[in-house]
């Protein structure tokens, strides 16, 4: 059987590599599928416990369900923001936006 | 059993892959479809969990609605055909030690401490069970995230719409 | 208006900075739906069309210098090649303005042949606009039925003329011969073949809820407008305004018979459409009147080896089915006409398609261009 | 659907040709050089400083419809010609404004009807006659770089074969006693016309 | 009909006598499976490429392809396949190569990825997935992705413009699509193909074959719609409209790429034209008398299976008709009509559905009151769409 921890072990490393990406990268978007991965690493771990920890009532897949809705919803207003940006300042680059009015 | 832990080594080394080309990635449409993938393995790995209508659902609302949007957002906004020259800004250091060093605590927490538990043989179909689960128990969260959904929506149309 | 930027791939694109919002889209010189050679060069916001310049010049074979040195006849199969999907209007109309200029009276037969190849052509020429006009809009087959019939209007041509595209068979002074026995009979039998096609057309075009959504409210060109542009033929019926030469300022024998004009008012591509379909009828009612007076006698009248019209000039017009197609001629009394220039409709129509294309879509700008119903032929002269 | 526009003057459709020039006459009398009226034709030769008057009168006294814009070349000088029509009546107007060769320039309608755009546009291409005011004056049928004015009778290209007629020209001058001039080898140079008719 | 069935596990027991590890009958299982889809595959699409042009010529007065093999030149297909193999197949300068090589698999590999759970006959189905409807559609929406990636990395403004286009539409289409799905799967409460069709095995009022169309009607209706719009079916294909955009997202591929596309695209129909068999038309369900010299269950699957193929090329019949009788939508009328008139409807369906399998009898009031406020609303939606908004009002 595969044991349990080689599931949080996966789910770290995408959770951890979503960090790295959302710090680092210049481009919105980009920082956006960064926090797309980030949420999918924490899916990962959710439904791995599910699936192991028969007592939990699956209550694991159920909580996946609202993180995918959730994320969904944060992908579509975070465009629309990269969006309006985009239109004020011609870049997506997160750099160049410091101005806190435009 | 080491057929199924060779799938899952497999499919986790190519998520692992995936995600880096995402996080790494020099051309941004690059990265949307190496993403595209990664939504894919991520699918794979649910049906290892015996989670095959999560799976479906993650291909369904991820690869075939979040990344179309991603790419939609890329066409409008980017010069087609532009390569970023550089990807990473210059706190790529600090970042790197504070990703490495959650990295490290998470996979402490993970592998002390759980017993090499295998759970039951195999979950019996869940899709029933998450159905009824959402309308009885969890009710209330399944109200709220709708009405999140609803705000999102109007949220995104008025901040896109062109004056 | 800045200089057009020349543009192709989309790595001209990053150097000049264009983004979806404002984008450079060049429709032509060889694309599927601009009919010919024309290149329509489409500053696009996203989909919507902002400004539109056509670039036309592809086809130009400089038809008015040519025509100042060839005499009378010899230019007679320079017009063919005007408009080459109506080469009989395009005879007619040259021929007319030389009689008009001679004041050269024609036999009664030859003016009644002259109509019913005319009126034949013009349905001819409806035909093939309506079936590019349904490839533009995703209706295939609609194509493969106008061409049945288009092909026996071209066998009959064909029996009379000897050719079925550029048939030059128009003579100053009425026509060189008489029309075979067996044309009448063929005549007869393609109207009544062709009459119950009409509304077989109206079925798979004109009731279909999809092909009217796509083309009502599209590309609009109020009656000011129109006229300010000078617009003829279907362009100006379509706008309400009752105007065709063949009843307002007839010409040949047109007042004998009796047929009405039809004429809309939603002044877009609908209306065009409309109009020209109605034609067809019309002229199916002409060709059969004419048909049966037809009187006999002989078709060519008395005419000078060389034609010499006397010095002078003269602008005639009569109705192709595009329009309006005018002939300029200043004679000086030699055999060769001192300075000759077509008025040719489909040039005048297709200056005003910027106008209508302001605010379409590009999958309108299709729908628009096929209604103006231009041939490069008669554009680039 | 409204009468067109030009039905200003109720007065308008019983106006004979006569009529019409003698209201043109009356307005503007002093940029008309010669008139004439054939048939439903009315036909002046106007001044070229004053031809935007002349045509703003005309289209007001209701010719709203432009057929055509066309030049003419006449050896001594060029000429821009505009056929003007109304779609209520059959009435024409067929207005000449001459213009000398050289610094061909001659004011644009495009204010009054639209559709002169193009047709101004094919004469200055074809003739070189510059319409100062145009919104965009360039070659529409030619390609951008080409050099000079293909329908002037002047034009000379060492691709133009001239064309000779096969046998015409000998068959005509022997047929009227060689009354014409002698015919050198077939120069460039156009036959000289007997006597342009600008009656 | 469990021959099938039992046929594979007569087949791992005699595998299992002999000592082999229970790996490699899976195996030989798995290669003989897919290689007798994708055989299946290809056969179907040639035969639909070569019915298509017969049927649009029988619909223009013609003959269509007459010369090639014979009668009927049913070897055209055959021919045209060979011509794309042979064809240079080459990359335009600029593109984004890896990408740009990728997409056809993607559009491929997601179509015969939708074949597993397609049920052929009774007990005949590659693997009875308890989501098999969920995931047929959701592999399906991967076409889409494919579609955009090409259009994307082909560097060619045409086909980006195409790509874009795709997208929108298959944003529009897929809501209304998996709400119309819905309403069969609450009525038989479960998602397996399989399982759907055994639930409509029954009869409607003793008359009616026991069909989920009867009582669906409207949800059909709208899944057939979508359905062309998925597959960019004339009047919705809008992606590769031929006199606007050229050839759409995929006009800078050639030979064997342009080839899988071409596959690719007369495969989807067939896919979807199954999911509407399956869910709606009865599946492998029909008239069926014993063969003689066949026990019942092998005759009982053999007529399933003739059945199965009826209904789906009926459908795929349906598809071309259409295609060769109706002229094409524009994009802003195409998602007018999907989110303004399809998904209320499909909303509405549902929610009646859920009354009727609840309250059962005393829903007629509920559903009576409930569709004139849904009428209302629909009629306030679909008001005719106001004139395009026009850049600068002219006189």
């Amino acid at each position: 059987m595969i044991p349990l921890s080689h599931y949080l072990i996966l789910g770290g490393i995408i959770f951890s590599l979503g960090v790295f990406g959302a710090l680092t990268r210049r481009n919105a978007i980009a920082i956006l599928m960064s926090i797309e991965l980030m949420l999918n690493g924490v899916n990962l771990n959710f439904i791995a416990f599910a699936r192991y920890l028969p007592q939990t009532m699956l209550q694991g897949q159920v909580f996946a369900i609202f993180v995918i809705t959730v994320a969904a919803a944060e992908a579509v207003v975070g465009l629309a923001i990269v969006l309006g940006l985009y239109r004020n300042f011609k870049t997506v680059n997160v750099d160049e936006i410091n101005l806190m009015k435009w | 059993m080491t057929l199924k832990l060779g799938i899952f080594y497999f499919l986790a080394a190519f998520t692992v892959w995936a995600a880096a080309v995402v996080v790494l990635g020099k051309n941004i449409v690059r990265a949307a479809v190496a993403l595209i993938f990664g939504f894919c393995g991520m699918a794979a790995l649910y049906v290892l969990l015996d989670a095959e209508f999560l799976a479906a659902v993650q291909v369904l609302i991820y690869v075939g609605g979040i990344t179309i949007l991603l790419l939609f957002a890329i066409m409008l906004t980017s010069r087609i055909g532009a390569t970023t020259a550089r990807v990473v800004n210059d706190q790529v250091i600090l970042s790197a030690m504070a990703a490495v060093g959650l990295l490290v605590g998470l996979i402490y927490a993970s592998t002390s401490g759980i017993p090499a538990m295998s759970g039951p043989p195999r979950l019996p179909e869940t899709t029933p069970f998450l159905g009824r689960a959402l309308l009885t128990t969890y009710a209330l969260p399944f109200e709220a995230v709708s009405v999140l959904l609803l705000a999102a929506m109007v949220g995104a149309i008025i901040l896109a719409r062109k004056e | 208006m800045d200089r057009p930027i020349p543009i192709g791939t989309t790595v001209v694109m990053e150097r000049t900075g264009e983004t979806m919002e404002e984008m450079y889209v060049n429709m032509g010189p060889q694309h599927p739906s601009t009919h010919g050679v024309l290149r329509l060069m489409l500053k696009l916001d996203g989909e919507y069309i902002i400004d539109c310049i056509p670039y036309i010049g592809y086809l130009h074979r400089c038809h008015e210098k040519i025509g100042e040195n060839r005499n009378y006849t010899q230019i007679i199969p320079y017009t063919d090649r005007l408009d080459y999907l109506a080469s009989m209007s395009m005879n007619f109309g040259y021929v007319l303005a030389v009689e008009r200029l001679m004041g050269q009276k024609i036999p009664e037969r030859a003016e009644y042949m002259r109509v019913i190849l005319a009126e034949l052509q013009r349905i001819a020429s409806h035909l093939i606009w309506l079936g590019t006009f349904g490839l533009d809009l995703g209706n295939f087959t609609i194509f493969m039925y106008c061409f049945r019939e288009r092909e026996m209007i071209l066998d009959l041509f064909e029996s009379v003329t000897g050719q079925r595209l550029n048939y030059s068979f128009y003579r100053i002074g009425g026509m060189p011969m008489d029309f075979p026995e067996t044309f009448l009979t063929d005549c007869q039998v393609f109207l009544t073949w062709f009459k119950p096609r009409l509304p077989e057309y109206d079925a798979i075009m004109t009731d279909n809820i999809l092909f009217q959504k796509r083309v009502q409210g599209v590309g609009i060109s109020p009656p000011q407008v129109a006229v300010d542009y000078g617009l003829s033929g279907p362009m100006l019926r379509a706008c309400g305004i009752k105007w065709d030469l063949r009843r307002n300022d007839p010409y040949s024998i047109y007042d004998r018979f009796e047929f009405d004009i039809p004429v809309f008012d939603t002044c877009d591509v609908w209306a065009r459409y409309m109009v020209r379909r109605k034609e067809m009828e019309e002229s199916v009612k002409i060709v059969e009147q004419a048909l049966a007076q037809l009187p006999p006698g002989e078709v060519m009248a008395k005419m000078p080896k060389t034609i010499k019209p006397p010095a002078g000039q003269i602008y005639s017009r009569a109705e192709s089915p595009r329009g309006e197609i005018g002939f300029y001629i200043i004679s000086d009394g030699s055999p060769k006409p001192y300075r000759y220039k077509v008025r040719s409709p489909a040039y005048v129509n297709l200056s005003a398609l910027p106008e209508m294309l302001k605010g379409c879509l590009v999958a309108d700008c299709v729908a628009v261009l096929g209604s103006v119903d231009i041939v490069l032929g008669e554009v680039d002269r | 659907m409204p009468k067109c526009l030009s039905a200003r003057l109720p007065w308008f459709e019983e106006m004979t040709p006569e009529e019409i020039l003698g209201q043109l006459k009356q307005k503007i009398g002093d940029a008309i050089t010669q008139s004439e009226v054939k048939g439903i034709e009315v036909r002046l030769t106007v001044k070229p400083e004053q031809s935007w008057e002349v045509c703003r009168l005309v289209r007001d006294i209701g010719f709203e419809y432009l057929n055509c814009i066309s030049g003419a070349d006449w050896m001594t000088h060029l000429e821009v010609v505009y056929d003007l029509s109304s779609l209520q009546h059959l009435n024409k107007v067929h207005l000449r404004v001459p213009v000398d060769r050289d610094n061909s320039v001659v004011r644009t309608v495009t204010d009054i009807w639209r559709g002169a755009n193009w047709h101004e546009r094919e004469c200055y291409d074809l003739f070189g006659v510059r319409f100062d005011g145009h919104p965009d004056l360039r070659r529409i049928l030619l390609p951008e770089d080409w050099v000079g004015y293909p329908l002037r009778k002047d034009y000379t290209d060492e691709r133009l074969v001239p064309y000779t007629e096969y046998g015409m020209e000998e068959k005509l001058a022997k047929a009227e006693g060689e009354k014409a001039a002698p015919k050198d080898a077939k120069s460039l140079q156009p036959p000289a016309p007997a006597k342009p008719a600008t009656a | 009909m469990m021959t099938f069935a039992s046929l594979v596990e007569r087949f791992y027991a005699a595998m299992a006598a002999w000592g082999i590890p229970w790996i490699v009958p899976t195996l030989i299982v798995m290669v003989i499976v897919v290689s007798v889809v994708l055989a299946y595959i290809s056969v179907a699409a040639m035969f639909m490429i070569w019915w298509e042009r017969k049927i649009s010529a029988h619909i223009q007065v013609r003959y269509g392809p007459m010369r090639v093999g014979g009668w009927h030149g049913w070897a055209q297909s055959i021919a045209d396949g060979i011509k794309l193999l042979l064809k240079e197949d080459l990359i335009p300068a600029g593109a984004d190569k890896v990408v740009f090589v990728l997409a056809p698999m993607v559009v491929f590999g997601a179509t015969v990825a939708a074949y597993v759970t397609i049920p052929w006959a009774p007990g005949l189905i590659v693997r009875d997935l308890n989501i098999g409807i969920l995931y047929m559609v959701s592999i399906s929406s991967l076409v889409v992705v494919g579609i955009i990636m090409a259009g994307w990395s082909s560097n060619n403004k045409y086909a980006t413009l195409g790509a874009l286009r795709s997208a929108a539409q298959a944003v529009s289409y897929e809501v209304p699509l998996v709400l119309s799905l819905l309403g069969p799967v609450m009525i038989a409460g479960t998602m397996s193909m399989g399982k759907l069709v055994e639930a409509q095995s029954g009869r409607w009022f003793g008359v009616l074959p026991g069909w989920f169309v009867f009582p669906q009607i409207v949800a059909f209706l709208i899944y057939f719609t979508c359905a062309l719009a998925e597959c960019n079916r004339l009047p919705f294909d809008i992606p590769e409209a031929e006199s606007e955009l050229v050839a759409g997202f995929h006009v800078e591929y050639s030979g064997m790429r342009f080839a899988m596309f071409f596959l690719a695209e007369y495969a989807n129909m067939f896919v979807v034209s199954a999911i509407a068999t399956t869910v709606f038309l009865g599946g492998w369900h029909g008239p069926w008398i014993p063969l003689p010299g066949l026990p019942r269950e092998v005759a009982h699957g053999l007529f399933g299976l003739v059945w199965f193929q009826v209904k789906c090329y009926f459908l795929i019949f349906v598809m071309m008709w259409l295609r060769w009788t109706l002229a094409r939508l524009r994009v802003d009328q195409l998602m007018a009509f999907a989110w303004k008139v399809l998904l209320p409807i499909s909303f509405a369906n549902l929610i009646v559905t859920g009354l009727v399998l609840v309250l059962g009898k005393q829903a007629l009031l509920y559903v009576g009151g409930i569709a004139i406020l849904l009428l209302a609303a629909i009629l306030l939606a679909a008001r005719p769409a106001a004139r395009t908004v026009r850049v600068g009002e002219r006189t």
